[in-house]
């Protein structure tokens, strides 16, 4: 199998940028439904960041590069979003460690390092009605398919579509975790703001890591 | 929408020149949005560090001074600060004694001062202890929710907590007290209008002419309910209730009473509104033994209101009374 | 309308009853709807009285303290007070060495209180001196006018007068020190909303979305022009020039700077705002030896803005810095 | 000719507070249009005291009726209406003195004495938009109709259209005194609010002094 190298994960980091700016009041709209509508404008505020952070400077070991993405995340996004985004890919590029590049066992292990800081972080369970509702089964999805033997791109849109579902299964739930928990039975019938954004960083997974950018 | 401000992108790092511009005690980190005091670090002294998403003011900036805060970190406006920011505080004030961080509980914030606490400890070695507040009975509190915001009660724990740590108590000493405060209080909220959020533009909500939302975060979050427009005798029965009946209150308890104004609230109206929940007070038998009634802890523009009911012993009333000089809260000294 | 209170024919004395019960300090005359100091009157101090409509709090009942006001009459809502509760309020703090009443020129509240003068001194023998504030620069001073309107001095005027009674000075001596403040200051106002009246319901005036009143009163009397909505650093031009041109201030003058807000303004906004007054006045030369910023002089719930500058030595600083115990102002004690 | 008793000022007052109540709305709207919105309430609030003040325990001296009446609009109107109209009848009821009853004569010399009293108060001149440019041509019309020999409901008759005509005659004024100064040359094209009701007491003079109301 291909193996995944730190321009695949620029490439990555550079969709996942473009799909937030292009949701970017989409994200917002959604939480100001059940939170303080400050979604869009915090992951665009940190995805423009990472892009300055990386723009020439870009470290050339993958572990490295996303290791920067998960720093510039924590200094710029706050909120909810800053530590939790900041944490799955400082956790992402631990597991990546020094190699120059990765192989699709390696980053599925990785991103399962990075779900795991994720809930380490912020505490919440599957069907609390957060981004780890889209992160966890998408990582699951990922592995099994791996497992299953499909290839590296198979995998990836297999892990962008359990990522929509797992946005999507976020509609009806009742907040538990963050801010949309204030609002109890009134949050249920919005798919969950973070839940979205997870979306986007794996659709734009399944559009690069397998090298489909270049 | 009509502020006095420029762009909407530099309401806080304007806001924060103009704080410096205003009070030649305090210094400001411009980089990282620290309002700090210009003594700081004060050797032996626990360091008090708050902060949190701006559009609050005074809170917090304008509690850094002697008797109370040593820093502030402001985020952006209803953002909780980064790190970075937190961490920069806290290397700011620690004096070698520790340093306390005061945190409300939203999930944004103590992630991120989680993060910042961990950071300062690796980095710097200074000891951090971090103190949680959430005092809104609007929202219920359990186990499987983020739990209780935390509103007014962290107005009167970092006065209270900032003199036991001018005092020279130590961090535990200082932490215990802050955790006492926190235990000891109680707070509801009420908006008339939203407010609105200058990168925004336009209300958060919308309130119909004859309708408050009670139960409001200091955010625009929406509250418990949407009631029907009322007279302040009856608003002030919906604010003191739940919070009497959430610690328990008990008849002979002292109490002091924070009655506080969210930005866009007249004075003459919260002196309208104190009368009333002073007379429901002593009423139910508590001993107001102190008050507070202003704009302390605000949402922006947004008119509306919140009481805080914090149960107090002879201890937390001198902390109280002690001395303290910040832009907002000024007496003693 | 929305509000915080009951019926609108009651704000003012509801809110009279709240001060009384959140500050043990002071006291309440309801009848005549004057708040006084409990200490009051005091032997061979000269008496402070000032007093004028209701809806400016925490003008006057909140600088009613130590070091500031003795005494305080609240009118209706933006109506003088009657010369009867001037009468009432001279005679609590009447303690041997005279009275002073401060008055803001408007013709109502100039003849309210020049008849409780003739009243108290025919009916007790009180010497009264009178010192009318009127340092509004957007009104055009002319003996063929009503004069420009007391505004901002005001507050900056009962401070220093106070700690001048406060140091034993006599009546002369205090009047002297208030007409000296009231000469060296002036002031400009702007609002951004209309303010609502609560027996009337409904805004004073109507105002569009992207239009601001420069020059407004603090009872919505409409000011010297409608201009069109601008950014904080034009806002503070248009205060900040005709101020400085009208005394005018010149380069090394040292100078207090009062940022005001009319009851509808948030902090931040407030604090953003004097970022750029404060450039502008260094640019200019002067040398702004303290600032005040906050909302000590409001309009209800209108939203905007006053500046008031004044010039300051030696003598006015030290009796600005001395100790004051009020509501609204405290330091120093 | 008649005389004036105490009954007919009571009248008088009764009448001018009708009016008032009646106006109360129309008042304070031309007070919002150059002043503060206040004048109707203010005036309204004086004379509701006035006819509790009176009720049952009126003064039986025209005097001493017409100086409770300044008093209680002294004590409960403030504002710049206040201390005008309470100085008007304090002058008013000093001029009268202690008789049981006065001639037109002594009424109209009285008249004269009360304005004389607001214009001591206001400092204002004829030609200045206030309650003086209805009051003064008012106490002149009732001078010169009783030197002309006319009645004294014919002169009290041309005290009203002259009190009418100086309001009316207030509309192109720019302002000089009081409130609606602060508008300068905006002033103009209102009438002035309290020239306004002045000329309501003037028309409710006309109604009962001759004894028009028994
Ligand atoms: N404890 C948590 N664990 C995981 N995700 C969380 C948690 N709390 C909040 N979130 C996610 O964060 C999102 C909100 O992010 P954002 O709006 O940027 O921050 P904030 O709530 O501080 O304004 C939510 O939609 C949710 O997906
Ligand atoms: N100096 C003055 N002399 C005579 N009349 C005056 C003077 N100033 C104001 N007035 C009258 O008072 C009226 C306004 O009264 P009112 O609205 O009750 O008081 P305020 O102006 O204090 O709100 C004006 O319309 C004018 O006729
Ligand atoms: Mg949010
Ligand atoms: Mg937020
Ligand atoms: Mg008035
Ligand atoms: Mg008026």
């Amino acid at each position: 199998m291909e193996q995944v190298s730190a321009d695949d994960l620029l490439a990555w980091i550079r969709e996942f940028a473009r799909l937030v700016a292009e949701n970017r009041d989409a994200l917002t709209e959604l939480d100001a439904a059940i939170g303080d509508g400050d979604h869009g404008a915090n992951m665009h505020r940190g995805t423009t960041a990472v892009l300055a952070a990386v723009d020439g400077a870009a470290p050339a070991a993958p572990g490295a590069l996303v290791k920067k993405v998960g720093t510039t995340l924590v200094s710029t996004v706050g909120g909810a979003s800053g530590p939790l985004y900041g944490t799955f890919f400082l956790r992402l590029g631990t597991a990546l460690g020094d190699a120059a590049t990765a192989s699709p066992a390696d980053v599925a292990a990785a991103l399962r390092a990075g779900v795991e800081g994720v809930v380490a972080r912020g505490r919440a369970e599957a069907g609390d009605k957060t981004m780890v509702d889209a992160l966890l089964p998408a990582v699951t999805a990922c592995e099994e398919a791996l497992a299953a033997g499909r290839t590296w791109a198979e995998a990836l849109a297999a892990a962008a579509e359990a990522a929509a579902a797992g946005r999507d299964a976020t509609t009806p739930m009742v907040a538990r975790k963050g801010r949309a928990s204030y609002l109890g039975e009134r949050s249920a019938g919005h798919p969950d703001p973070g839940a979205t954004s997870a979306a986007l960083l794996l659709a734009a997974a399944a559009g690069t890591l397998a090298g489909g950018s270049r | 929408m009509k502020k006095l401000i420029n762009d909407p992108a530099d309401v806080v790092p304007e806001a924060l020149a103009g704080i410096e511009a205003a009070h030649p005690d305090l210094r400001v980190d411009h980089a990282n949005k620290v309002v700090y005091r210009a003594d700081a670090p004060r050797s032996g002294k626990v360091g008090l560090v708050s902060g949190g998403g701006s559009g609050h003011e005074p809170m917090h900036g304008g509690f850094v001074g002697l008797g109370m805060l040593d820093a502030a970190c402001a985020g952006e406006v209803f953002t909780s600060p980064v790190p970075d920011q937190v961490l920069a505080a806290t290397r700011l004030v620690d004096g070698g004694a520790g340093v306390l961080h005061v945190v409300k509980n939203y999930t944004g914030d103590v992630m991120n001062f989680e993060m910042a606490a961990e950071l300062a400890e690796a980095e710097t070695g200074a000891r951090v202890v971090s103190v949680v507040t959430d005092d809104d009975v609007a929202v219920q509190d359990s186990t499987w929710t983020a739990g209780r915001r935390g509103v007014g009660v962290t107005v009167l724990l970092e006065k209270i907590a900032g003199a036991a740590a001018e005092q020279g108590r130590s961090l535990d000493e200082v932490a215990d007290v802050a955790r006492r405060v926190n235990a000891g209080g109680r707070s509801m909220g009420l908006a008339l209008t939203s407010c609105t959020v200058p990168a925004v533009g336009h209300p958060t909500f919308e309130l119909g002419e004859g309708e408050m939302e009670l139960g409001v975060g200091i955010h625009g979050e929406p509250g418990r309910e949407r009631v029907p427009l009322a007279p302040a005798r009856d608003i002030a029965a919906m604010l003191v209730e739940p919070v009497l009946s959430d610690l328990p209150f008990d008849r002979g308890d002292r109490v002091l009473c924070f009655l506080n104004g969210l930005g866009g609230t007249p004075l003459i109206e919260l002196y309208v509104l104190y009368n009333e929940v002073h007379r429901i007070l002593t009423g139910s038998g508590l001993d107001v033994a102190r008050s507070l009634v202003g704009s302390y802890m605000t949402s922006l523009d947004m008119a509306g209101t919140s009481v805080t009911l914090l149960r107090v012993d002879d201890e937390l009333l001198s902390l109280w009374d002690a001395p303290v000089r910040t832009p907002a809260l000024r007496w003693g000294v």
